[in-house]
């Protein structure tokens, strides 16, 4: 008994030491590396989201490592005869105890999760549906954008600047938008990096998305759901612009696409174009 | 290696267990079937709830139906009573007397291919297209699968009713494969009940 | 059987499976259409194009596809253009399909163009979505050209590729300016594949047909 | 019939060729005429009625509707089966457990490395950042020819083989419940690879291994052979659950207790009740999808009354069971070898059990995590998001069965120990980044990401793939009857292990750093990324050839008969003579011990072999 339990000391020892070097670290020096940044809230609240998972599965693979690693260095037989093991079927603490403290982790995380999806992140930048459960205070001043997925382009719509249709995206700094993401045709998924946010594009379906940028920068767009032929090459670079550099902006795209605007759908949530199936 | 005979037999097991094996394979296939019905039915009520582009119902109101309301009535009926008729004959094996199982096996038989039939038959007038909605093609895909799972299920029951005819075999597995084969048979009448209703019955 | 006899087998055995297999896939894979340059050098270069309604020929007649013109005035049937970098290419199509509509109107107009899009010799700053036959669009390089189509009743439409210019036909002429090097990718925005669903298969989704690459180099 | 022409792959193959002309015949017959199919360049309900007709050609060929049409005629069950000798008879229909899993391993391997070879010419690919080795659309065909193959192949990768053969073995009957389905079940798999290899011809598919609608009602003649074989495959695995199932459940020997019945083949139960119920829903998936693209309904099209989540519902409900259709055998086979080569008994076996049968039972109940950021019901993600995480306890179960099985062990590092090893370690890492897939926010970075596809090579490679070689390396002996060689093994081993991370562990970062699956160009500062993952790649492909050596070298070459029982382990099916006699065992033998009693003194014997000579028990 007295073996046995150093050897639990010297694996408890080395895993309490290499944890206590593992999780400084990752939460300063590799967290402010986790993705996505902090252009938005959202994107803010994915980082600490992922240097918390990466902080709490530490531990984790430190324990693992570290029995395993002790145990294929200690537990193993010596030259070439074959020697039984302990014949041990079970210990019913530690079975006890381990069911205890996964479940517990897992709960835990499970409910943090979901505080940080409904509460606080309102959605977390992920695609919600035409219904978001809890949209942020001051949804209804949101800037509201419609992103048009189709093969193999994304164009956006600004309702709240006469629905005029642009093939490029700018948006102002420090203020609530609200994506409202949709197809023409098939599948997509919209995926601004840098800002935290991630949506499918669904024929018939307005899939909102909120998020609040901070300051400018650029940011990359990816198609992160396959769309056929050129689905790797429909990306673009966004503008998280200043407020007046977003006005001016609009302004000269809204003299750009003063001509074509009469031919432009009147805004919906969602399109049907034609053709709407096979054509004979 | 050289030593194998050319003819193996599959190494018989003893009855009993070989008609428990049978039984435990219709109910694992039933459940099977269950999940695979499932699936439309799921497709029947999300769809219907999504209505997307409002054509669940196809384009004109009220019109997508079939228009022979009778024949789903008759293939209900058909499946219905060719699966209570399994029934009976199971309760015959059990008894006493064992005189009407094969009358009652062979209506069942003819019963369940006039269900296909009927089916058939529904198709070449059915007053929409595939084209119109999502009742539509919900109707096509369950009815369709519903129809050729319905004629695997009569092969099966030949094949009991062939076997016992040509070598009168022992009453108890007679009665054991029947016992087998009527709870894949009820499970498809559960099927076509849960079908007639939603596909019939609710606009 | 010797050793170096079973050996020779085993691994010719293997080997030819494994041979085979691997030519089945990748002979698939490695298909391109030929690259045509366009005439001219940097600054100035122009291309010269075609779009039918259908082949009329090959493994899909009922295709629509672009066509080339190469050096000496040869339709080739490709999508794959080599055009010099930073410079202006002036672009010549020859439409001979009838009009489909955009998917999305907001490509009726054209852009990213240098000055403006002449229509059958008529500048033309924006076309009607439903008149559209197809795009000539590069999106990498914002550019999108929206091209008229034949009207529906024209006499004397074009039924096999490649069309002769006495056939029924518009021409759409515009520049634009190449940028850096490298591989783009073009396509069309038309969902003009008729008989597929949502007129977007087929023809829509192959490079020789209704996509194709730029090299700029 | 049987007595003119002998029915084997020859005349599968025929048939199978002949019967896909005449169906393609018919199918053009059928298509006549409905103006919907007109224009497309491709007849849909052609190719479909030619592979339908080719499955049965093929099956045909092999002799599976021989016992079917006696049966209608009214002869009696149990017929005899021709049988051929030497190796004729893998090549034909046998019924022979024994036979199927040795066809199984080879059969599902060649295409196993076929799966292989796509993703070495995925990686050319993707050593330069935009398309130069193949075009954008060929290059989406490889990507679900490779997925697929491997989703398909792998799906039968442990149960095909191992499930067959040793089974039966285990629990000490003489042969599996359902012995012409089960052969059934094979011979449908190397059909289903063949169909999906066909899409070539149809020039392709872009879906992935996924199959996306509206874009699969979208795509060319290619998408009819995706959605074909991977029908095949429904059915095979439906079938094999169903068989492997009854197996277990009626057909263990007197003596195997619920508690002795050795862990893998509870894995195995557990894997078989998640064939049964999720594949059907695949089945119907795929139906709607067919009659989409051949009757002109609407399922899966939002614009006719469809719905694009259709299809993602569906498909997911059964796509997250599959994934442990996977995993669990996988589980099933480290905890099973873990003891042998410990000298331990399995530590925390009821713990084990309720583990497996814990992940089969809440595997459906997750699905939705594949549709976090789609746009459906955003209400339900939290339970989802809570039922996904929830299932990383049972899961941890089993890293707490190999904590316990290695405390105080006499390891031995034999090569299957090695790999068994290399699992925990794997699945550690694809299991825990599964974590950050199941937590939305986290989500929204991770989801249609190359981290998602790093996790999942994780928990698929990296832990099945790793358990299927530490069976191959432990039950291939007893199956085959010849020694495979060990140092090439180590070597193998090693060069896999390593090259195996090394590929796949930069993948998270790629992820990370915003580069989404499936893509043919990615943005130029990932290439250092990619140019080290497709290194590491070939090397990866390389240490396969290895292996593929070490059998041609030990199973042609070396031929050194096996021992009995090689790794001292007390299974049952060590206790057979090797070869395997056909009928497994002269008597059914009575179970009389734990199959994990390793150092307990005065442990009985794991069974009698010949309980009827043996003098009598008192009851």
């Amino acid at each position: 008994m007295a073996r046995l339990s150093s050897h639990a000391r010297r694996i408890l020892a080395m895993w309490l030491v290499s944890t206590a070097v593992a999780i400084p670290l990752i939460i300063w020096v590799l967290g402010p590396h986790l993705p996505p940044g902090d252009m938005t809230a959202e994107a803010s609240d994915q980082t600490s989201a992922n240097i918390v998972l990466t902080a709490v599965c530490a531990p984790i693979v430190l324990l693992i490592l570290v029995y395993f690693g002790y145990a294929l260095v200690v537990f193993r037989a010596s030259g070439g005869q074959i020697e039984d093991g302990a014949p041990i079927r079970g210990h019913a603490p530690t079975q006890t105890l381990w069911l205890v403290l996964t479940s517990a982790t897992v709960l835990a995380l499970a409910v943090w999760g979901s505080l940080v999806l409904v509460v606080s992140a309102h959605g977390a930048g992920g695609g919600q549906g035409p219904n978001p459960i809890d949209p942020p205070a001051g949804a209804k001043e949101a800037l509201q954008v419609q992103v048009i997925g189709q093969q193999w382009n994304w164009t956006y719509r600004f309702p709240g600047y006469g629905a005029i249709e642009t093939a490029h995206l700018d948006l102002p700094a420090d203020r609530l938008v609200e994506f409202h993401v949709t197809s023409l045709d098939v599948t997509h998924s919209f995926w601004a990096y840098e800002l935290g946010v991630k949506a499918d594009a669904v024929p018939g379906v307005d899939n909102i998305a909120f998020v609040h940028t901070r300051k400018p920068g650029s940011f990359s767009i990816r198609c992160a759901e396959l769309c056929g032929l050129w689905h790797g090459h429909m990306y673009q670079t966004g503008q998280v612009v200043s407020t007046a550099g977003f006005a001016s902006w609009m302004a000269s795209e809204q003299k750009a696409e003063a001509l074509n605007k009469k031919y432009l759908p009147p805004y919906s949530g969602h399109y049907y174009p034609e053709p709407q199936r096979r054509a004979g | 290696m050289s030593a194998e005979p050319t003819t193996t037999w599959i190494p018989a097991e003893n009855p009993e267990l070989e008609a428990r094996i049978v039984s435990l394979g219709s109910y694992l296939l039933s459940a099977a079937t269950t999940f695979f019905f499932i699936s439309f039915l799921f497709a029947f009520l999300y769809l219907r709830a999504l209505n997307s582009n409002g054509l669940w119902g196809g384009p004109k109101p009220g019109h997508h139906v079939p228009t022979t309301t009778t024949s789903g009535i008759a293939i209900l009926a058909c499946v219905l009573v060719s699966v209570l008729l399994v029934r009976l004959a199971l309760v015959e094996l059990r008894g006493s007397t064992r005189a009407l199982w094969w009358p009652a096996c062979a209506g069942a038989l003819l019963l369940g291919l006039a269900a296909v039939a009927i089916q058939c038959w529904q198709y070449t007038d059915l007053g929409f297209g595939t084209e119109e909605g999502g009742y539509a093609s919900v109707y096509l895909g369950w009815t369709g699968f519903f129809t050729i799972f319905t004629f695997g299920a009569m092969l099966w029951l030949e094949t009991i009713l062939a076997t016992a005819r040509r070598a009168p075999a022992k009453a108890p597995e007679v009665e054991k494969s029947v016992a087998s084969f009527s709870v894949f048979w009820a499970t498809l009448g559960l099927v076509e009940i849960a079908a007639f209703i939603l596909l019939y019955g609710v606009k | 059987m010797t050793r170096s006899a079973k050996l020779a087998g085993v691994f010719g055995g293997i080997a030819a499976v494994a041979a085979l297999v691997a030519y089945y896939i990748v002979s698939y894979l490695i298909v391109v259409p030929p690259s045509v340059a366009a005439a001219g050098q940097a600054p100035r270069a122009s291309v010269t194009l075609q779009t039918v309604a259908s082949m009329g020929y090959g493994p899909h007649p009922d295709w629509v596809s672009y066509f080339v013109e190469d050096a000496r005035g040869k339709w080739v049937h490709s999508t794959v253009l080599t055009v010099p970098a930073n410079s202006l290419v002036k672009v010549t199509v020859l439409q001979y399909d009838t009009a489909t509509g955009l998917r999305n109107p907001y490509w009726g107009g054209p852009r990213g163009i240098v000055g403006e899009m002449v229509l059958d010799g008529k500048p033309t700053p924006t076309l009607d979505p439903d008149l559209a036959s197809h795009t000539f669009a590069v999106p990498e390089l914002g550019l999108s050209v929206p091209l008229a189509g034949v009207a529906d009743d024209a006499k004397n439409q074009c039924g096999l590729a490649p069309c002769t210019l006495a056939e029924a036909h518009r021409t759409i002429t515009f520049v634009f300016r190449t940028g850096k090097r490298g591989t783009y990718r073009w396509q069309c925005f038309v969902p003009c594949a008729f008989g597929t669903i949502l007129g977007f298969g087929g023809p829509m989704q192959s490079i020789g047909y209704m996509d194709g690459l730029l090299h700029v180099v | 019939m049987r007595r003119l022409v002998r029915l084997n792959l020859r005349t599968a193959i025929a048939f199978g060729i002949a019967g896909f002309f005449l169906g393609a015949w018919v199918g053009r017959e059928i298509a006549a005429g409905h103006d919907y199919l007109i224009g497309t360049d491709q007849d849909d309900v052609a190719v479909f009625m030619g592979f339908l007709f080719a499955t049965i050609g093929w099956l045909a060929g092999l002799g599976f509707f021989n016992y079917p049409v006696s049966r209608l005629l009214g002869r009696p069950a149990g017929y005899p089966v021709e049988e051929a000798k030497g190796t004729a008879r893998y090549f034909r229909m046998s019924t022979d457990h024994k036979v199927i899993g040795i066809q199984y391993f080879f059969g599902v391997g060649a295409f196993f490395l076929i799966g292989g070879l796509n993703a070495m010419l995925i990686r050319t690919e993707l050593l330069t950042p935009n398309e130069k080795a193949f075009p954008a659309g060929q290059y989406l065909t490889l990507v679900g020819l490779h997925g697929t193959m491997m989703i398909m192949m792998t799906s039968a990768f442990i149960l095909g083989p191992f499930g067959n053969y040793f089974v039966p073995l285990m629990i000490g009957a003489r042969r599996m419940a359902f012995p012409r389905i089960e052969a059934m079940t094979f011979w449908l798999t190397p059909l289903a690879g063949l169909v999906l290899m066909s899409a070539i011809a149809w020039n392709g598919f872009p879906t992935g291994w996924t199959g996306y609608a509206p874009l699969a009602d979208q795509a060319r003649a290619g998408m009819d052979a995706y959605i074909f074989a991977f029908m095949l495959i429904g059915i095979s695995l439906c079938l094999n659950g169903l068989n492997l199932m009854a197996t277990i459940l009626t057909m263990r020997a007197p003596g195997m207790t619920w508690t002795r019945l050795p862990i893998f083949v509870w894995g195995v139960l557990s894997t078989s009740i998640l064939m049964v119920l999720a594949s059907p829903v695949l089945l119907a998936a795929l139906l709607m999808g067919m009659l989409d693209r051949t009757a002109n309904t609407g399922f899966y099209l939002a614009s006719t009354g469809g719905s694009a989540y259709l299809y993602e519902n569906l498909f997911w409900f059964f796509g997250h069971p599959e994934v442990y259709i996977l995993a669990l055998p996988g589980f099933g086979i480290v905890l099973e070898i873990l003891p042998v080569f410990t000298r331990k008994p399995l530590w925390g076996y009821k713990l084990a059990v309720a583990g497996m049968l814990g992940v089969a039972f809440l595997s459906f109940f997750v699905w939705q995590h594949h549709l976090f950021v789609s746009g459906i019901n955003s209400t339900l993600r939290p339970f989802y998001m809570l039922t996904t995480e929830m299932i990383s306890v049972p899961t941890g179960i089993i890293f707490l069965n190999g904590i316990g099985t290695l405390w105080l062990a006499k390891m031995r590092y034999t090569v299957p120990m090695l790999f068994s090893l290399a699992f925990f370690f794997n699945f550690l890492i694809g299991g825990l980044s599964g974590i950050f897939l199941s937590d939305v926010p986290s989500d929204v970075t991770t989801h249609g990401s190359y981290f998602t596809m790093a996790h999942f090579h994780y928990t698929i490679m990296g832990g099945l793939v790793f358990a299927f070689f530490a069976a191959t390396y432990y039950w291939l002996p007893k199956m085959t009857g010849l020694v495979l060689n060990e140092k090439l093994g180590k070597i193998h081993f090693w060069t896999m292990f390593v090259f195996f991370n090394l590929t796949f562990f930069p993948l998270f970062a790629a992820g990370f750093l915003d580069m989404p699956r499936r893509v043919s160009t990615y943005a130029p500062h990932l290439q250092v990324i990619n140019d080290l993952v497709s290194s590491a790649a070939f090397c990866l492909g390389i240490s396969m050839l290895i292996f593929v050596g070490n059998l041609i070298y030990s199973l042609v070459f070396a031929r050194i008969p096996a021992e009995q029982n090689p790794w001292h382990s007390r299974g049952l099916e060590w206790q057979v003579p090797t070869p395997v006699p056909l009928h497994n065992f002269d008597e059914i033998p009575e179970i009389t011990g734990d199959p994990y009693d390793y150092g307990v003194p005065g442990a009985p014997p794991v069974a009698r072999l010949r309980p009827a000579s043996a003098p009598a028990r008192a009851r």
